[in-house]
C-alpha cells in the first residue's frame, strides 16, 4: 500500500515503526520530544511511546552523542538528532574517536548501532551555519556508515535499515525534501546499505549525484533529452559504503560522466567519486570527468545560496564540456 | 547547598526594594534605560513585523528581555567588548550599532552586517556558547596588553550546557579574565524548559564550581540589573576577574517567528509573565520619582518610532547582495581554486545578462 | 562559599580518624583492599620495568593512586560498569580483567584486549572525558530497562577542564542517572598542575553547578574511599542520582615512561606524597588491628609476585598480531573499498612469504 | 648561515624568532610551558619570553582555539599547540564554524591570524588516537590555510610566514620528522606560502606528496633511478591553497601520477589531487592517477603500522602499474 509522504513523515514512520518494533530503539535529542523537533521530523513520538523512548536532553552534541554511545555499549539503538549539519560538530571528537572506532578497538566486541540523523545541506533560505554539507568529514573517516536518501521512499527504507543495523550510520536527510510529499510503500523490502540506484540509464553520459542533488540531475537529464542527448542518472544513497561497481558499469557504457554534489568541492566526496571514475574507467573515458559542486566557500546567505548551488543548467554546461566533437 | 538570594530593586509595582548588597542606581541613569527600554521594545515588535512581511528571513526576538538587553550594553565603558548571541539585537543597537547594519545577516546577506572591532561588538553567534571562549579571549588579550578593557558575553539558558559554556568559565576563572557572563534564564531553549538544561538550585550556583563569583538577578529588574552587571564590570576593571550573572527573566515571544510555542508552554505561563515586563515596573518607578514624565515618554516613544520608520525604508529596498562578494572575503588571498570559481561565476552572470530574457 | 571537609578515615600514621558522615568499613573489606593494592602496586611497577625492557609501547601508571584504583573496582557489584582511563589498569585488574589481556593495547596490538560486555568494564579511554559520557549512556540504558546497575567512571583533574566533563555530569543529573564519577586529583595533567586547572575551591564543588552531591576524599586513603564510593554506589542504585566523587592523591612516577616530571615539580614533592601511600597507611591500621599479619601479607606478596611472573612470561611473546585483523572488525560489513585493501595487502604479504629472504 | 636543526628544532627557532620580532605573538597550549611541550616544540620559550607570551592552558582544546580566536579578534596572533592530531577534534566546532568563517562573516573585517599547530601522523609508534592524519578535516573546509612542510626548513619559513599572514593556518608537523636533524638556512627568504616545491624533476612519471610522504617518494625515487626509471617528485608544503599549476605542469611533462599520502584514503586531500589531475592532463595522461594511501581503517597499532603506511616499495608498485607496456 503507498501513501503520500513527505520526506519528513516517511522518517518520522520509519522511527515509528522501529520503535514499535524493537524495545531497544530510543530517539532523543535537541527539541525532539514534545515540539517534535524543529522540522517535526519526530512529531507526537513522545506522544506514542511516552519519554522513555522518545525524549529532550539538555543543549549539548556532544553529550548527545556521547550518551548514545554508552547506551549502544549496554543494549541500546539511539537515533539522535543533531538540529542543523553544523551542530553536529560539537560532538565530532565523539563521533571520530569513538563512534567510529569502538568497533575496531573492541575486535568487533562492541559494536555501535547508533544513528545520528543530520538535517543535511541547503535550498531552504537559512542564515548561516543552518545549510552546511558536511558528508566528506564522515565519509573520510573509516568506521562510519554514510547515507544520504533522495526520495522518501528510502528516506523511510535506509532508516529502517540503518537502526536494524549493526554499524554507527550517519544518517543525512536533505533538508529541502522535508516537505516534499511523495508515494512511499513503507512494505516494500528494506534496501540493502551500500547499493547505488540507477534512476535513469542513459547512453550518451552519466550522472552521479546522492541526496539532494539527485532531482537536479535528474531534470537535467529531462532538460538534455529535449536535446536529445541521452543522459542517464546514478543514485547514491550511500557515500560509505561506496558502489563503485555500479557507477563504474554505467561510467564505463557511457564513456562521460559528471559527478554533482552540493558541498564544496575542494577535497569532498565528489572528488572521491571523479577520481575513482577517472582511475577505473580511464580507456572508457571519452573526456574528463567533470563535477559540479558547491564553491570553496562557507555556504552562502539565502540572497544568494541559488548561485552556489547545482542547477540543472549548471550540469548541462559541464555535460556540453565533455568534448563531444572528438568523440 | 547555599541559598542565592536573587538581587531585585524594584518590585513587580515598581516600589523600590532594599538590599543590602547593591544600592539602587541613580534616577538620570534608570531614565536612561528606560528610553533605551522603549527603543528595544519598539526594535523587536518592527523586527517581527518585518519578518511577516517577508524584509527579514528570521528574527529571534528578546521581547520580554529588554531589561537584559539594554542593561548589558549600559554597563560598558567605550573601550570595552560585547560578545552577543543571535538573540541580543537589542543589545547590539544599545552598544551604538545601527539597527539596518545589525539586522543584514537576517535579511538573507551572508555578514555580519557591522564593524565588529569599530564597534567593539563581536558579530552575534549562532553556534551556542562558542562565543563565551572568544569573549574570553579578547579579554585575556587585554589584560596582557596592560588595557582595562572588559568583556562581557551574553547567553542564554539553554547554552549553558554546551561543553564551551563549562570551558569558557573555566579559563576565565583561572586566568582571571576580565569577563562578565550574563546568562538570560528565559526558562526555554526552544521548546525544552529549564528543567532538562539543569536541576542545579540556579544557573549562577554555577560560578561555585569555578571559583568565580555567582549572583543570581531579577532580569526583568532593569535596576537591579544596572546594579548588578555594573557592579560586575568595575570589578572585572579593577583585576577582581569574571563575574557569571544569571538574570532570571522569560521570552514572551514563539523562540523565532519559525516557532510554535503553543506546543511546548501555556498561555497563562505567557501571560503571567507578560504581567512582569520591564517596562511597566521601571516606568511606575521612575514616574513614582517624577523624573519621568509625559512628555519625556511622548519624546522616547517618537524617538523609537523614528528608529522603526527608518528601518522599514532602508530594508523595503531588497536589492540583493552582489554574487562576486561571495569569493572576496573567504581568505585574505584567495586559492586558485576559488580565483577560477569567481571567474567562472563571473562569466555565467555576464552570460544571463547578455541572453535575451526570453531565452533564458 | 561553603568549605567541604575532607573525608578521612585513617590518618596518616594509619590510625582511625572518626567522622560523623561515614563508618569505618569492617576489617574483612579492607583486608582484601589491602590484597589488592599489594597486587596493584606489584603491577604498576612490573608494567614499568616491562616498558623499560621494551616489551610495552608505554604504561600511565598509578603508582601512589592505587586506593583509588582498587577501591573503584570493589565498591562495584557483579552486574556494574566501571568506565576507566589510560592510566585506570590496575582498577580494571581488580575488577576480574586478566592483566595480560588488559596491557594488549600498551603491547603494540590495535585492541582494547578484553571484552568490555562481558566484563562490564569499558574499553580504557584516552581522549580525555569522552567515556564519562559513555558512563551516563550505559546508566541511562540500564535506567530504562528498569534495572539497578551503576556504573563508575574515572577521570583526572585535568580532564575536569574538557566540555565533555560538563556535558556528562549535566546528563547525568538532569537524567538522575546512577553513576558515580571519580575524580583523581593527581594533581597533574601531564606537567600542568592543578592551579592551571582550576580556581575553584576544590572540583569536589563542582557538583553544586549540577545540583549533585559533591564529595571530596583523600585518596589515598582506603577506608574513606570505601565508605565514600560504597554510599554513592548504594545511593545511584536506589535511584538517588550521581554523585561527583573527588580524591586527593598524587602521581608518584612520571606521566608516563616518556616524561620527564622533574621539568614540572620537586623531588621533595614527590617525597612527601611517597610518605603518604596508602599501602602504608591501610598496612599500619590493619596491624594495629591485628587483622593482618606477617603469615597474609606474605601470601598477598606473594600471589602479587606470581601475577607479575605470568604477565612478563605472556609479554615475552612478542609475535606481531596478524595484519589481515587490521580490516576485520572496522566495520560490521566492509566496504568494497576495503575489501579490496585487504586483498591487497594480502598479495603484498604472500608475495614477500614467497620471495626468499636474499631477495628482499 | 646554516644550523643542524631537528624539525622540533627548527619550529621552536620559528616560534622563537616570531616572539622577538612581534609583541602580539602569543604560544599557548597544553604543557607548551615549563614542560615545552610533549615534543620538547616550545621548549625554554615560557623561560625566555615570560609567562605572558608562552602559556600552558587548562585542559580543553575547544577552550584553547575559542580563547586564540577571541585574541586574534582583539589584536594578537596567537600560535596554538594541539597536543595530538585526535586532540584537535573537541576544537572541531571552533575551527569549522568560527575559525574558518570569521573573515567571510564580517566582510573582511575581522582577520583571523591564528595559528593551529598539530603534530601530525604516524610512524613513531603511537598507540590508538596519536597518529591521526586529519588534513582532509581541515582541506575541505572554506577558510583555513592548511600547511604540511616535509623538510625542516621549510617548517621555520613556512611557520614564519603563517604567524605573519592574515589568514588562520593548520600548521600540520609530521611527527616522525621532529628529531631528524636537517640542514635549515633561518635566514632564507620566507616560502610564499600556496607554492609547491619540485624536489626532484623527472622524466618518466611524477610523484606527488607532502609532509611525511616526502622522503618516501624521494626514496622510491631513488629506487627506481637505480632500476632506470626517471620519477619526479613534487611536494605540495600547502595543501590549501593547492599549487595545482605546478603539479600539472610536472603531470603534463611525465604523462604518469603517482599520489602519495599517509592519510585513509577514501575522500581525502589524495583524492582531491588525483581526480584534478586527471581532469586537467587528461589528454596527456599515460596511465590512470594512482594513489598509495593509508587504508581506510583507524590508524593502526605500532605494530602493524608499517604495513599500513605507504612505503617506496608500495610507491614503486604503483609506479610499475602505470601501463608502461602500451605507452
Ligand atoms: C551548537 C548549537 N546547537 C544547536 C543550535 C540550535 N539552536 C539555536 S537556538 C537554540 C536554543 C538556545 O536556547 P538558549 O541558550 O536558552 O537561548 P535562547 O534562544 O532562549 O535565547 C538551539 C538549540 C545552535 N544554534 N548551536
Ligand atoms: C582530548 C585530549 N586532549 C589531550 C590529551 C593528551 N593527554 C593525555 S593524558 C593528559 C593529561 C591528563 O591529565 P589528568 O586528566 O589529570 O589525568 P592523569 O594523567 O593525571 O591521570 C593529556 C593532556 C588527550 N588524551 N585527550
Ligand atoms: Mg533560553
Ligand atoms: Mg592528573
Amino acid at each position: 500500500m503507498t501513501v503520500k509522504l513527505t520526506m519528513a513523515q516517511a522518517i518520522n514512520a520509519a522511527l515509528r515503526d522501529a520503535l514499535a518494533e524493537d524495545e531497544s530503539v530510543v530517539v532523543f535529542g535537541e527539541d525532539v520530544g514534545p515540539l517534535g523537533g524543529v522540522f517535526r521530523v519526530t512529531d507526537g513520538l513522545t506522544a506514542t511511546f511516552g519519554d522513555r523512548r522518545c525524549f529532550d536532553t539538555p543543549l549539548a552534541e556532544s553529550g548527545i552523542v556521547g550518551m548514545a554511545i554508552g547506551m549502544a555499549m549496554n543494549g541500546m539503538r539511539p537515533v539522535v538528532e543533531m538540529q542543523f549539519d553544523a551542530f553536529a560538530y560539537p560532538a565530532f571528537e565523539q563521533i571520530t574517536s569513538h563512534l567510529a572506532k569502538m568497533a575496531n578497538r573492541t575486535r568487533g566486541r562492541v559494536r555501535l548501532p547508533v544513528v545520528v540523523r543530520v538535517p543535511y545541506a541547503g535550498g531552504i533560505g537559512g542564515v548561516e551555519h543552518h545549510c552546511d554539507s558536511s558528508e566528506a568529514y564522515y565519509a573520510h573517516t573509516p568506521g562510519l556508515t554514510v547515507l544520504a536518501p533522495a526520495t522518501n521512499q528510502d528516506a523511510y527504507g535506509l532508516l529502517r535499515a540503518a537502526i536494524a543495523g549493526p554499524d554507527p550510520v550517519i544518517f543525512l536527510e536533505p533538508k529541502k525534501h522535508y516537505f516534499a510529499p511523495e508515494e512511499v510503500e513503507p512494505e516494500t523490502p528494506v534496501p540493502p546499505i551500500g547499493r547505488a540506484e540507477v534512476r535513469r540509464r542513459g547512453a550518451d553520459a552519466t550522472l552521479i549525484a546522492y541526496g539532494p542533488t539527485v532531482p537536479v540531475a535528474l531534470a537535467a537529464a529531462e532538460l538534455a533529452a529535449t536535446e536529445g542527448r541521452d543522459l542517464g542518472v546514478v543514485d547514491l544513497r550511500s557515500l560509505v559504503p561506496f558502489d563503485e561497481d555500479t557507477v563504474v558499469a554505467e561510467v564505463r557504457r557511457t564513456g562521460r560522466a559528471v559527478v554533482v554534489a552540493e558541498a564544496p568541492g575542494f577535497v569532498s566526496v565528489a572528488s572521491e567519486i571523479a577520481a575513482r571514475i577517472s582511475e577505473r574507467c580511464f580507456h572508457h573515458l571519452e573526456a574528463p570527468v567533470r563535477r559540479v559542486t558547491g564553491f570553496d566557500i562557507p555556504y552562502p546567505p539565502p540572497k544568494l545560496e541559488h548561485h552556489h548551488l547545482p542547477s540543472a543548467e549548471r550540469v548541462l554546461d559541464a555535460v556540453d564540456d565533455l568534448q563531444w566533437d572528438e568523440s | 547547598m547555599e541559598e542565592l538570594r536573587m538581587v531585585r530593586l524594584l518590585d513587580a509595582d515598581g516600589g523600590a526594594v532594599e538590599d543590602d548588597r547593591y544600592p539602587m542606581p541613580p534616577p538620570e541613569v534608570l531614565v536612561d534605560a528606560y528610553r533605551a527600554l522603549v527603543r528595544g521594545k519598539r526594535l523587536n515588535e518592527q523586527a517581527s513585523a518585518l519578518v511577516r512581511q517577508g524584509r527579514l528571513a528570521v528574527y529571534p526576538s528578546s521581547r520580554g528581555q529588554e531589561a537584559c538587553q539594554v542593561t548589558a550594553a549600559a554597563v560598558l565603558r567605550p573601550g570595552d567588548w560585547l560578545f552577543p548571541t543571535y538573540r541580543d539585537t537589542v543589545a547590539v543597537v544599545e552598544r551604538g550599532v545601527d539597527p539596518v547594519e545589525v539586522l543584514t545577516l537576517l535579511r538573507g546577506d551572508w555578514h555580519c552586517g557591522y564593524d565588529p572591532s569599530r564597534h567593539r561588538v563581536a558579530p552575534q553567534a549562532t553556534p551556542l556558547a562558542t562565543q563565551l571562549l572568544h569573549a574570553v579571549g579578547a579579554a585575556h588579550a587585554a589584560t596582557l596588553r596592560g588595557e582595562d578593557t572588559v568583556v562581557l558575553a551574553l547567553c542564554g539558558d539553554g547554552a549553558t550546557s554546551e561543553g564551551d559554556f563549562h570551558e569558557a568559565l573555566n579559563f576565565a576563572a583561572v586566568f582571571a579574565a576580565p569577563v562578565v557572563f550574563l546568562v538570560q534564564n528565559n526558562k526555554y531553549a526552544i521548546s525544552v524548559p529549564l528543567a532538562r538544561q539543569s536541576v542545579a538550585p540556579s544557573l549562577a550556583h554555577k560560578g561555585i564550581g569555578y571559583g568565580m563569583p555567582g549572583v543570581l538577578v531579577d532580569g526583568n529588574d532593569t535596576a537591579a540589573l544596572t546594579a548588578v552587571l555594573g557592579e560586575a564590570v568595575t570589578r572585572a576593571a579593577g583585576g577582581g576577574g569574571p563575574t557569571l550573572v544569571e538574570a532570571d527573566t522569560y521570552r514572551i515571544d514563539a523562540h523565532t517567528n519559525a516557532d510554535d510555542a503553543s506546543r511546548y508552554r501555556t498561555d497563562d505561563e505567557v501571560a503571567a509573565w507578560a504581567r512582569r515586563d520591564p517596562l511597566v515596573r521601571l516606568r511606575a518607578y521612575l514616574r513614582g520619582l517624577a523624573v519621568l514624565d509625559d512628555e519625556r515618554e511622548a519624546e522616547f516613544t517618537a524617538a523609537a518610532e523614528a528608529d522603526a520608520a527608518r528601518l522599514r525604508a532602508a530594508l523595503a529596498d531588497d536589492r540583493p547582495p552582489e554574487p562576486a562578494e561571495l569569493f572576496a572575503h573567504v581568505r585574505a588571498t584567495p586559492t586558485p581554486q576559488l580565483a577560477a570559481q569567481a571567474a567562472s561565476l563571473r562569466a555565467e552572470l555576464a552570460a544571463e545578462r547578455r541572453q535575451p530574457e526570453e531565452e533564458r
